[in-house]
């Protein structure tokens, strides 16, 4: 019962980075929840018993997906500010 | 010994790789002599089929449902016919366009290869997971070719074009999800029988979504937004590619699952729908075609309008009578194959044209007919095709159309096609009117090599021979 | 069961950030998005009964390393469109020239 | 009409969901268990791990086809940094100097990870995928704290590392049918360590496709074309 109960609240922890990425208002902030999304897809994927897809995501999905979109918002602040001056 | 199935696939793979090992020079080399012997392989599965013998293989000797089967039917083998046959001359056109300008040749060759491997691996495979990842691999391979002048505009168009094959191919990974937890199984063979006895509302479900998502990635009005962009802003050897074959691809994928899967469950007005919107695309995108002031972007648009033609089958096939479901069958076959042929040949001459004056603008194309005569004749004759004028391939097609459409008592999609055959002749006029103009004093006109403007010369007639020898092709495709 | 549905509101939810943001950074995470619900459906549904099937699971993680690919390439041609146009949108049809 | 717009698109996704849902809470009983067959199988395989079998034995011509799409969005990304060669991006000021023992520290632990990862996947969950991703965190590890230099343009020999696990893919795919098998079709006494040749190309190619598609993103101060 216990499982279910984690698993209810994986859930509505998923559905909640997955909208606030898509929604929030600071484009860094979506990517860090983005990232937290992936990050909890892989739980998601360990409670599957899909322990080779839990690796995956976290290191390619969360992580270098979430490296890749990092460095794009990092990039792209770095040109605002270079426009600005 | 040597199977050709597994060639089709494994050669481009190999020289693709090999290419951008060697660089663009070599490369090429290497390209064209990949494709010759495609080609040889490609004419062997067809012989083959048109004798009566369909070909299987199991991809590591595992048969379906746990391993991944590979098959070349009729409608297989005239596909990868198409595909090999356009991109012969086409290569031999890209080797000339890119030694005279060179910009995004850089890896057009590895691009190129992939994109055919990619292709024969789609025409080729009966496993709807493998087909999903074929259909990722042809949607990145022609991504990767809009954007390699890597201009502002061509970015932005691979972008969009990108996007738009991506909700695509993940609608049609969706409804692999539903078809797997119904069915247990994501083998073509192995779901034909299950899916016509029992369809749960998944199935239909599922349908929807891989149909949906496919008419995404063939640009279907109201999804062409994101074509003519593409095909008008890449290089002419890519547009040639894209609007010739990468359409196509998609396309066969809903004919394929359409009649080898989804049939028994899909409800006739969906097919009437599909009509519809094939009837839109024809009007729309022959109107826009008439409205471009360059020449590429009014051959995209006649891309979007000759689409529509393509999906015509859908409503003359769909729970009609056997003889209407085999013309609409063999009128949309004749379609994909004239259409290729003839749009690759114009693209290629679109090129040609730039190459020479520097640009494409229709209303300056004046002279051209006394400096590039060969060129203008390759338009002419790839309009006749357009246009459905006979002895063209073109004209077998929208025959045939006709035909089913007849024959099943719909005799709506027959206006459909005649007011499309008209408006196809006013663009096509346009662009010859054009061409037989006096020459501007300010145009100038450069020299070009021979290998240009032949290739895409060679395109065009086997567009209209095509319908000399149609009984032929429909051999191929009639046989089990 | 409880994931496969999770996954079909994930797909939707992409679905409907690709259409509706116009930034290209969110249309791509839409993208990452929505091919993850794709994939819990995969799993979820054929999992449901609570048996271990290697078979989607395998699927799942040729569709990541697909969606890893795709994703690069769309942040390195987005980057370009930002090196080229200093904006990270769609720039809008113009006339062509 | 913007907001109509959003207004509809969510509607139409809303009933997506509902439909969606339904139909998946109605579904019958799979009449295929793929399952059962693979574990029936999986003696026949030359590993011990079941996902790692449908990986690169029964469906191993995904994979391989998979490897493309990789190599492609590479391709694709290099002629989107435009320029007549990929300059990659270029380090900002200097590293600091933690980072860099921090980086001699961890690369040789993450170069043994990666070859565990690999060794493991026949077995255990693993395999050449994940063992590439850490050997790809490696190799951007080492080029963020200055300790491997730039590619002044992908070189010959980078390149040939960049394509030599997918090349020894197709070879491995392609000989068996010389012999008249099917592609891929391993023998069954030496699927084992067949599979385990795939995966150290793969691992290698993998590391190095991986870490290019962070390092080639094109960078900022680079357009001096037009």
């Amino acid at each position: 019962m216990s499982g279910l109960a984690f698993d209810i609240l994986l859930v509505a922890a998923l559905l909640w980075s997955a909208a606030r990425a898509l929604t929030a208002a600071d484009l860094f902030r979506a990517v860090v929840m983005f990232i937290v999304f992936g990050l909890l897809m892989a739980l998601a994927w360990a409670r599957l018993d899909a322990p080779d897809i839990a690796l995956a995501e976290a290191a390619i999905g969360a992580g270098l997906s979430g490296a890749l979109l990092l460095d794009t918002v990092g990039h792209l602040r770095a040109k605002k500010n270079g426009s600005r001056q | 010994m040597i199977d050709p199935l597994a060639w089709l696939i494994l050669l481009p793979l190999t020289w693709a790789a090999i290419a951008f090992l060697l660089g663009p020079t070599r490369g090429g080399r290497i390209a064209q002599a990949g494709i010759a012997l495609q080609l040889v392989l490609a004419l062997w599965i067809a012989t083959e089929v048109a004798g009566g013998s369909s070909r299987q293989h199991a991809a590591g000797g595992w048969r379906a449902p746990l391993g991944i089967e590979l098959l070349a039917d009729g409608l297989s083998a005239i596909m990868l016919l198409l595909a090999q046959a356009v991109a012969l001359p086409l290569a031999l056109y890209a080797r000339a366009y890119f030694t005279d300008h060179p910009a995004g040749i850089r890896h057009f060759w590895p691009l190129a290869g992939f994109l055919l491997a990619a292709m024969n691996a789609l025409f080729l495979s009966a496993d709807v997971f493998n087909l999903y990842v074929t259909l990722e691999l042809v949607g990145l391979a022609a991504v990767g070719l809009v954007a390699s002048d890597s201009t502002a505009k061509s970015v932005a168009a691979a972008l969009r074009y990108l996007f738009a094959t991506l909700v695509g191919s993940g609608a049609y990974l969706l409804g692999v999800a539903l078809l797997y937890g119904t069915y247990g199984t994501v083998s073509l063979s192995e779901l034909a029988p299950l899916v016509e006895d029992a369809a749960p509302y998944a199935t239909l479900l599922a349908a929807g979504l891989m149909v949906a998502g496919l008419m995404l990635k063939t640009a279907l009005f109201p999804f062409h937004f994101w074509l003519p962009p593409a095909h008008g802003g890449a290089p002419s050897p890519v547009s040639a590619l894209l609007s010739a074959l990468v359409i196509k691809a998609s396309f066969y994928l809903v004919v394929r699952l359409w009649l080898g899967l989804l049939m028994p469950v899909a409800p006739p007005a969906a097919a009437q729908l599909v009509g519809m919107l094939g009837t839109a695309a024809i009007v729309w995108g022959s109107v826009m075609a008439l409205r471009q002031p360059r020449l590429k972007m009014l051959i995209a648009y006649s891309t979007v309008a000759q689409i529509g033609y393509l999906f015509l089958f859908f409503p003359l096939a769909t729970h009609t009578a056997p003889d209407a479901a085999q013309s609409a069958l063999q009128g949309a076959a004749m379609q994909a194959v004239s259409h290729g042929l003839a749009k690759a040949a114009m693209f290629g001459a679109a090129g040609v044209v730039i190459l020479s004056t520097g640009h494409d603008q229709v209303a300056r194309l004046g002279g051209i007919t006394s400096r590039l005569p060969l060129t203008v004749f390759t338009l002419a004759l790839s309009g006749v095709t357009l246009m459905g004028l006979p002895p063209s391939g073109g004209f077998i097609a929208k025959w045939l159309l006709i035909d089913g459409a007849i024959s099943s008592g719909q005799w709506w999609w027959v206006i459909a096609m005649i007011a499309g055959g008209l408006l196809t002749a006013a663009y096509v006029f346009k662009i010859l009117r054009h061409a037989f103009l006096e020459k501007e004093q300010s145009a100038t006109f450069r020299r070009l090599p021979r290998m240009l403007e032949w290739p895409a010369f060679a395109l065009a007639l086997a567009s209209l021979a095509i319908g000399l020898r149609a009984s032929d092709l429909l051999r191929v495709l009639g046989a089990p | 069961m409880l994931f496969a549905l999770t996954g079909i509101v994930l797909f939707a939810g992409g679905i409907a950030g690709m259409i509706l943001q116009s930034h290209l950074l969110r249309k791509i995470m839409a993208f990452n998005i929505f091919g993850s619900g794709a994939f819990l459906v995969l799993v979820g549904l054929g999992q449901r009964d609570g048996q271990i099937d290697p078979v989607p699971q395998a699927m799942v993680l040729t569709g990541i390393v697909v969606s890893v690919a795709a994703t690069a390439l769309a942040l390195a041609l987005a980057r370009r469109l930002l090196n080229l146009t200093g904006e990270m949108r769609f720039p809008r049809e113009g006339p062509d020239d | 009409m913007k907001t109509l717009m959003r207004l509809l698109v969510l509607a139409g996704c809303a009933a997506f969901v509902a439909v969606a849902g339904m139909a998946m809470l109605v579904l019958p009983e799979p009449p295929i268990r793929l399952a059962a067959r693979v574990s029936a199988e999986l003696g026949n395989s030359g590993v011990k791990h079941p996902v790692t079998a449908v990986l690169l034995n029964f469906r191993g011509y995904d994979t391989l086809l998979e490897i493309a799409v990789l190599l492609l969005a590479l391709l694709g990304i290099a002629t989107a940094a435009g320029g007549d060669a990929v300059t990659g991006r270029r380090l900002h000021g200097n590293p600091q100097a933690f980072l860099q023992s921090l980086a001699r520290l961890l690369a040789p632990l993450m170069v043994m990870t990666a070859g565990y990862l690999l060794w493991a996947g026949s077995h255990r969950p693993g395999g050449a995928f994940q063992a590439g991703a850490v050997l790809a965190a490696g190799i951007v590890l080492l080029y963020l704290s200055g300790l491997l230099p730039a590619p002044a343009g992908p070189s010959w020999l980078l390149r040939l590392g960049l394509v030599a696990g997918f090349l020894v893919f197709v070879a491995v795919t392609a000989v068996p049918l010389f012999s008249g098998g099917q592609l891929l079709q391993y023998p069954p006494d030496m699927a084992g360590a067949l599979i385990l040749l795939i995966e150290s190309g793969l691992t290698l190619s993998l590391g190095l496709i991986l870490a290019a598609l962070f390092l080639w993103l094109p960078d900022e101060h680079e357009e001096a074309e037009e």
